[in-house]
């Protein structure tokens, strides 16, 4: 079973060089500390700022840099502001090639639910809603089960949804899937010492096994 | 060159009355007009429409305004830090309509722009899509969505000249220019109020003609909600 | 009648303290010489300014720096350069007051054809039909008759329009009139020494006239 | 930081082939893509669709495409300074679709930002509204217009870093920033390229993002069309 931080590990290996990316709150925030050195790619903040830098020292703390997770953050040389309108027009408008978020639920055809438990005081998708709607590669980071063992990855959401048809690939504690474009998990590498018995008995939805799965080399 | 100086906030905020629908400025506690608030603390008025990404903490910010039962509806993205907001919300004293950001963002952008709709795909197959027209371009669906308003628009900006040319700063910026487009009357108050003529031109990120009042705010706390530092 | 400076010169007393401008080419671009200097009015050009100042002297004509018209330019203390997008913006959102504009015909319900004339090349719209089809107050500046002695103030344009039911005033050589909500061509003034007679077998469409009607106090 | 730069003009410009869709930035004369538009001209290809304000005059800009016949469509709000241009229209050779000036821009707009479709007030009632869906919003008519994107967008800005972003001078700002980002591959063309790191974040108007290939041009003309003076 992957840790969140051996999941940010496995999800930083996709990442491609030049690409402009999104990270959401939790473990996606981790894959920066993992991106190889030798590539170049740009962190997008979707409340204003491209090139997002480390945390401050103490000492450049300022209240008017901050990350969409409300965090004090720095910049890098060539970052650039700007407002929200223009932060959604480059999500809309598939300049951030790729978002990374987590789920409480993703079905075997790409939906994904991750903003709303009816019942549960509602907070709001924040930008969660463009960007599954707009990013051509989404990468959903989550457990493979709730809390209470059920499965995440179902044949459809029972959570009120986010958006449709857009998850494109997975990495839970368990395993790294692709959602199929004609629907269904396709198994792709299992976390180092997880069966492919495991993986099927907790996922609900429809799991494709093809040849042998290798273990994740992370 | 037209002058809009006010003397304060007090004076910005004179003629805004009970039911007014406001934007505010914004992104968490970051870039929002903090003098604008407070002087609306002050007045006696309620049954005011919010229109804020969010919606303060609960000692800070529309939080202050949630306290004195101002409001009577929100319009944001995201409202999660805020005990006295979910009361009232699960009480039924407050109504909340939420929106995609990037879908806020647009149609605020929108109303200050004369676009009275448009197209987006954020939210389509969603409960945000309900009841909203859908169409087809070029093999994806979108959902039409409308342009926002408002009586009056609160924003902070870093910079400011008398004629109402505003300069924001780092991520403050966020949602301030598309709402001080979208105002009738737009109240801007800056950190440094400058005679027209000292901001260069070519640097200038909200045009004064969408701003009809400014004025040099003082005392700004800028609350930090999460102090992240390098370990 | 009124020379094209009078027209001008009549059309700069209806601006009013305050407002944003946008002078068409031609006669309305003469108005910005008579704004009386106790009115503080900025003047829009919808190519990226606000804040149009006199033309530049030799020395500082800069190539960068153009009105719509494409001549050199300079700008006041306070200008803000902006894009065409934020540009339209400010017009389609309504935020430019008053549109002063050259007319080849107006009907009497405040169509306005200005752009195009059947069989002869085709320059564009630019940003006429955008303009006229913003601003909460549009003034026409023209000549009351054509060159071969036509009426422009016309029932129906005959010239494919610009723009439906919005010219709100017209200043003439001959006169200064208002165009109705229910339609027609009230008349508020005569130019020095032209008759109402004059004005009425000049004006094919409906032309209103209640009481005296005085001469401009240019 | 991604590093954007090419070595020139041509090494930009070298894939793009006949009937291709570009958009050129610029108003008149003033802030248009010199070096790109030279180093198109030495090139054997025809066919193009070109989305510009204008289409240059005579012996500079867009016409001098036109003189080689590269031009098959242009896409503009206003082409009346071209003698070439005239002759090529009335003969057939040329296609022009007009386009009311803040539609142009707010289309393009609309496709570097994802929205398939807007409503705009330009042209209701006109030859420009025929065939296009008509609807009424607070008692005002509208019309449908949609995105406008491009193969390639070419444009000119003052200064640039090696990331893409860009900072246009004066008017020479016009249509630069929307071509930009509505341009599948944009190349940017800048009177002055410096490191990434060495503009101020906050005074960037084209976000880096959205340019695939930046260079420093070399020998700009920028041509004055009505040299205008104080008397």
């Amino acid at each position: 079973m992957l840790s969140k931080i051996q999941i940010a590990q496995r999800i930083a290996k996709e990442i491609k060089n030049g690409q402009y990316i999104n990270l959401g709150i939790g473990i996606p925030t981790l894959v920066a500390n993992y991106i190889p050195d030798d590539l170049d790619v740009v962190l997008q903040s979707e409340n204003g700022l491209l090139g997002i830098g480390p945390f401050p020292t103490e000492d450049n703390v300022d209240a008017d840099l901050i990350n969409a997770g409300k965090q004090t953050i720095s910049m890098v040389d060539g970052s650039v502001l700007f407002s929200s309108a223009e932060s959604f027009g480059m999500i809309r408008g598939g300049h951030v090639h790729l978002t990374i978020l987590g789920a409480m639920e993703v079905s075997e055809n790409g939906d994904i639910a991750n903003w709303k438990i009816p019942g549960k005081m509602v907070k709001g998708m924040g930008g969660a809603m463009d960007l599954v709607a707009s990013a051509e590669n989404i990468i959903v980071a989550m457990q493979h089960c709730s809390k209470d063992g059920k499965s995440k990855l179902l044949k459809n959401c029972s959570l009120p949804i986010t958006g449709i048809n857009c998850v494109k690939k997975i990495v839970t504690d368990l395993a790294y899937l692709k959602v199929l474009p004609e629907g269904g998990f396709k198994l792709v590498e299992r976390a180092p010492g997880v069966s492919v018995e495991e993986i099927r008995s907790k996922t609900e939805g429809r799991l494709v096994v093809e040849g042998d799965i290798p273990e994740m080399d992370l | 060159m037209i002058n809009k100086t006010v003397k304060d906030a007090e004076e910005a905020t004179a003629d805004i009355k009970s039911n007014a629908v406001l934007m505010l400025g914004g992104f968490g506690l970051c870039g929002i007009p903090e003098n604008s608030i407070k002087a609306l603390l002050k007045k006696d008025i309620s049954g005011l429409t919010c229109i804020s990404n969010n919606a303060g903490v609960d000692d800070f910010g529309i939080g202050l305004m949630l306290q004195k039962k101002m409001v009577k509806k929100m319009i944001s993205s995201y409202v999660g830090e805020n005990a006295e907001f979910e009361r009232q919300l699960l009480s039924g004293e407050l109504e909340v309509e939420l929106i995609p950001q990037g879908t806020l963002a647009e149609r605020t952008r929108a109303g200050g722009a004369g676009i009275p709709a448009f197209f987006t795909p954020a939210g389509v197959g969603t409960e945000v899509a309900e009841g909203k027209e859908m169409r087809e371009f070029d093999g994806k669906l979108y959902i039409l969505e409308s342009w926002l308003k408002a009586d009056f628009s609160l924003v902070k900006a870093w910079k400011g000249d008398t004629a109402g040319n505003l300069i924001y700063k780092g991520t403050a910026r966020n949602f301030n220019p598309m709402m001080a487009a979208a105002g009738a009357i737009t109240i801007a108050e800056v950190e440094e109020l400058v005679p027209a003529g000292e901001l260069d031109p070519n640097q200038i990120h909200t045009p004064g003609i969408y701003v009809q009042r400014i004025f040099q705010g003082k005392d700004y706390e800028k609350r930090i909600e999460k102090r992240t530092v390098r370990e």
